[in-house]
């Protein structure tokens, strides 16, 4: 059973240390019947590549909530592709840039650093849990 | 080294002083000799620990804002504007994410591209790069008291920079600073780190300049008993006060339930004043600091000013001598100076409304102070028992115990074991109390109480329970109920 | 014409109804029958007097705010903004002041100045120059319970107008819609005009439909204390439960001393009962109504949202059953349907993060209920005296007499003799208590406590102390101290 | 002495009922040695004018805080002309339109119906004492 799940790396980048969302959302998808990778905060962008190297993991989940994201999070896309998983789902999620700021652009920006979707601040896990299986799906890792 | 609660020698100090100043060329910068020197010219009115001292004999409650931007002259202008437009009694500057990783290069880039974009890219100042002269620039432009507030596991070089710069008071501690802010950093390199910390600030004091400390008392800012941040408040000021720091300010994060909140401030005064004259340091002014509401927030600015007047209104009932002010961008990013400005005299005008309303101890407010203290003793007593009498060597053994437990830490030192929630009046108990040395009796109140709220939810206690507190306020609730939120 | 407490029967009141009716065209369009079976089709859920019930019931407090402008399509708008986006639970339809002065044709005015300019030139809405069709758009237009809340006078077309148009409450009073509001009409006149409109009330509950009416708590809205707008409060309660009105609605105005406003509505209702109850008036339904702060406010948007939101816990800590909200705008002009909002979802955010958090009655509260009910009932008694039994013709004697008196009343039949003042906890006392039936104890309470205030602030008791407390909030403050405003 | 001080006009134009301002202007222009005629509230723009003629008084204070002054302060100083006191000084104060508005449009509004002087909400009686002495010095009708 264990090892039929599918895996996602989840982890807070860069210098950031915001706990409490990594938590619950590592909860949540996991009780959503995947197994999480879970990094925990303060991670570096190789740490994030490696690991799903490693688990053959389906997607990554970067979450940025102390306003460095614009930076930390930029050049993700291509380290995956340089290491041979560029198709990977990344998605990434929480206060991403300094400043309350319009959404769309945002996610634009993000969007164009080549990840697959971002999140608004203060998503619910069930949202992403949804995008997740959908996304999956279509690419055939995932089946309920 | 050996990790102890001692005072360090000079030798000890300056021994490895040379190394830590070498971190980043600004370091060259540091003459202690020439800071007590400047320090001088400070005048009182701008002196962070006489301010405290004075608001105290007042029985005034002081408001500080947390603020820090990339640049010097936009910090200027940031801090300036917060004192002026937002009638802030005392000033911050908030130290970046890099720099409080000791990450002096990626701040020199987030300088540059912070020049580049016109707009802020750092979450804060980073004072290490900007050096001594860049501080007094700061120092020197602003009327206010000054704090240097940040999360900075290793702080040395940080606080050398800013306190040769003028600073008058430094936050932090090696538990505080580091089981929130770190991950994999261990408590004796953090609590020796912040030993040197404290010890600069005690030969500061030793040349007659005193520096006020605070701890940072909110920990997770995520649901933490009053009794868990308590017990690392006093012992990081005794850790503080046995360097030789004679100004301390303990801290705590509201938890959203008035009685909870006013006893907690009692309790910490009541539990302090007790702890360092048992631990021999009487030569110490002990003030406080309330933090309104340290975890998530409503996204809609009109609820975020609800949520800040709250914690204006409790921080003023319970006459703490200071209160670090949230804005209506919290939930969303760093505030503008306008909306920081808004939270500052929101916060303002409820003190002053308050001022004037004594809130004397009911039978409730004293019936939750009696609690925070009994569990708040069973933890000091048992730490000062695994370290043998020495509370450093017994906070480290105490966390690997979970005799010390922070929820929701980040940090692989912190068990994380304990599981808060709120009683059936939003009160935060523990829905499990892990390790914590607790009696029995204690250990029961907290069940029964959770029990209570459980059954009037009809359901039973789960994590449910304490995702749904988690999310509660910032969706407009205190209690997460279920058929509410 | 003999006023007297003493309800109306069928003849009296059809005897003047034809007038009335006449007094502008839209009179013409009420059909009483058939106005009995339109309110037959208003759902419950928008049902005014049924949502109180309920609410008193679970203990809630209800958000309610003010609004309302000169075209019916805007004000439709704006009430669903409210009840969507400002979260309201009970919506109102505030009239203009032309119509509240029955000038229906410089509302009419107005309305066409209004349709040229793009925005509404009047303070209100017309209803009676809308008439009972305008006034029916908006009811099935708008999905909550409505209210209509005015100043008038003379009341009487405009009751007959909205009622029949479907409204399910009606705010006002002979007494609170008169003294604060009109200059030189007779009590006699006000009162017997508002027992047209609760006897209007009654013969709609004869036929089995329920309306709420709410007599104006706050009057002045200027440092008004307790006892003297509880004493008017119960008097038009029980002149209206005379006329066979069965749900009724008792308010408040924030006075900004917590203990005291607690106090005030604990107060309140147990006075309301056992004057009920004592005059044989046993089968109403009682709720309260607890206004924010109803004096000036301040200009800063930031400092009136820390006052709506220390109104919103009073409100909640007291339990009162709705209350009545400011906005961010309320120094400065009508607010924008934004800014009504704003103040709604500040107040809501706060009543729900304190609606698990009981008040218990600590000494402090109990003492100041203790003294408010003492002093009601010296009022009270001493009218129900002056008119030999009759609270109508007593209250026209006791305004002659100063027995009844409110401060600052534009009306010449309050002597205006009583001039109020906060103590040193701010609370609200009299510097003067003029012609008031108080016992001597009540008046030497009152003396020292002002003095206690005066020798704090080391001046005599004056009437700067009166002004620089009608400044105090607006200034940032409670208590007017010299020095600080 | 009574019959040397100057004399005031003082009332709330209109349906307007506000009446602490009025109580405490009154009491505070009295207090700096004028002789206030209060008409209180509820006044209609003819009173204004009768009174001004009956008592000979040097300037009329309209306060208008409910909303409705645009329309209810028009014309009052061609009623002032029309009447033979067409010099008279006219200030105006309050809460002057519906709506916070910024308050350049409202004074420029006011002036142009002919007010010397035009108050922000909220003012305190400080000022409008100290304009009035010197708008009166001027005319020679007030020497302290
Ligand atoms: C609690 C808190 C803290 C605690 C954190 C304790 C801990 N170790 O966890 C403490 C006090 C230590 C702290 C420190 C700091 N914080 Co902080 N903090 C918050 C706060 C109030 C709540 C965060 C939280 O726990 N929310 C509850 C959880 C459940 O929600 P969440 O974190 O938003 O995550 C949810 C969603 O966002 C989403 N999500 C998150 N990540 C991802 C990723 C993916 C892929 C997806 C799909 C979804 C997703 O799912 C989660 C579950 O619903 C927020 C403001 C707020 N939100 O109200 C500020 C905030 C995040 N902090 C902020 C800052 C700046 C800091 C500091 C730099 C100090 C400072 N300058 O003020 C330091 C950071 C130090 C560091 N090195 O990181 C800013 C960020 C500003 C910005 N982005 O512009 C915020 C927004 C406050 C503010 N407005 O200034 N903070
Ligand atoms: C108390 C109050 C009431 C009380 C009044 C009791 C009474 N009879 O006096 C009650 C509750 C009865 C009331 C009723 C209404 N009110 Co009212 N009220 C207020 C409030 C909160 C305070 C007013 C006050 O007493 N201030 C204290 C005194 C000392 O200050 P002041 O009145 O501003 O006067 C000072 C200065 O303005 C200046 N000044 C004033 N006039 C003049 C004139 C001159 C020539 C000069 C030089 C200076 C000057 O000097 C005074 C002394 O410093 C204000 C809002 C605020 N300011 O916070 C609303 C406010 C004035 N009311 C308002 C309204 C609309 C009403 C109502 C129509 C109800 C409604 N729709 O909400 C009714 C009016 C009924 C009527 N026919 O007039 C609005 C006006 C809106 C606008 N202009 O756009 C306000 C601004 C509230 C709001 N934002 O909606 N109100």
């Amino acid at each position: 059973m264990q090892k039929d799940r599918t895996k996602i790396v989840l982890g807070v980048i860069g210098a950031d240390c915001h706990a409490v969302g990594n938590k619950i959302l590592a909860h949540a998808i996991t009780a959503a019947g995947f197994e999480v990778v879970n990094l925990g905060v303060l991670v570096p962008q190789e740490d994030f590549v490696n690991a799903a190297i490693e688990t053959d993991a389906k997607a990554i989940l970067v979450a940025s909530l102390y306003g460095h994201g614009e930076i930390d999070c930029r050049g993700l896309r291509s380290r995956c592709d340089e290491s041979g998983i560029g198709d990977i789902l990344l998605y990434v999620g929480g206060n991403l840039v300094v400043g309350k700021t319009d959404f769309t652009e945002v996610q634009d920006k993000f969007l164009g650093m080549g990840y697959d979707r971002v999140y608004e601040p203060g998503i619910l896990p069930d949202q992403v849990i949804e995008d997740l299986k959908s996304d999956l799906a279509k690419r055939g890792h995932f089946s309920e | 080294m050996e990790l102890k609660n001692k005072k360090w020698t000079h030798d000890e100090f300056y021994a490895i002083r040379e190394d830590i100043l070498k971190q980043w060329p600004t370091g060259a910068e540091v003459d202690m000799a020439e800071a007590f020197k400047y320090h001088e010219t400070i005048p009182a009115k701008k002196h962070f620990a006489k301010r405290l001292v004075k608001a105290k004999k007042n029985g005034e409650t002081l408001t500080q804002p947390r603020a820090g931007v990339a640049l010097i002259n936009e910090h200027i202008n940031l801090l300036n504007f917060l004192r002026t437009e937002g009638e802030a009694d005392l000033l911050p500057t908030t130290i970046d994410s890099y720099t409080r990783q000791n990450q002096y290069k990626e701040a020199e880039n987030g300088i540059e591209e912070s020049k580049r974009a016109g707009r802020s890219l750092l979450n804060g100042f980073p004072a290490v790069n900007h050096g001594v002269a860049g501080v007094r620039k700061v120092i020197e432009s602003v009327d206010g008291p000054l704090q240097v507030r940040h999360g900075t596991p290793d702080a040395r070089l940080l606080g050398e920079i800013t306190l040769a710069g003028g600073y008058t008071a430094y936050e932090g501690g090696g538990i505080s600073y580091n089981i929130p802010y770190a991950k994999s950093v261990s408590l004796e390199q953090t609590i020796y780190d912040w030993q040197y910390c404290d010890r600069l600030v005690g030969i500061y004091a030793e040349n007659g300049i005193e520096i006020n400390r605070e701890p940072f008392g909110p920990l997770t800012g995520t649901l933490v008993p009053p009794s868990v941040s308590h017990s690392v408040a006093i012992i990081e000021g005794i850790l503080a006060a046995e360097q030789g720091v004679k100004n301390i300010t303990l801290g705590y994060g509201q938890c959203g339930n008035l009685f909870q909140d006013i006893a907690a401030i009692k309790a910490l005064e009541q539990l302090a004043d007790e702890y360092f004259a048992k631990n021999g340091y009487n030569d110490c002014v002990l003030t406080t600091v309330f933090h309104q509401w340290m975890g998530g927030f409503p996204q809609d600015e009109a609820k975020a000013f609800g949520v800040i007047s709250w914690g204006a209104a409790a921080a003023a009932l319970a006459k703490a001598t200071k209160v670090i002010v949230k804005t209506p961008h919290e939930a969303l990013g760093i505030p503008t100076k306008e909306a920081n400005a808004q939270g500052l005299k929101a916060t303002k005008q409820l003190i002053n409304m308050l001022a004037d309303q004594p809130f004397p101890l009911s039978s409730e407010v004293q019936t939750e102070i009696d609690i925070i203290k009994a569990e708040t003793r069973c933890i000091l007593d048992k730490v000062f028992e695994l370290g043998n009498g020495d509370f450093a060597k017994g906070t480290v053994s105490a966390f690997a115990a979970g005799v010390l437990d922070v929820p929701f830490a980040p940090s692989k030192y912190s068990l994380n074991k304990i599981l808060p929630a709120r009683d059936n009046h939003g009160a935060v108990r523990l829905f499990d109390t892990g390790n914590l040395p607790f009696t029995q009796d204690i250990i029961d109140f907290h069940r029964i109480k959770i029990e209570e709220r459980a059954n009037s939810e009809g359901r039973k206690p789960s994590f449910q329970m304490v995702i749904d507190d988690i999310y509660a306020i910032s969706k407009g609730r205190l209690v997460g109920r279920p058929n509410r939120s």
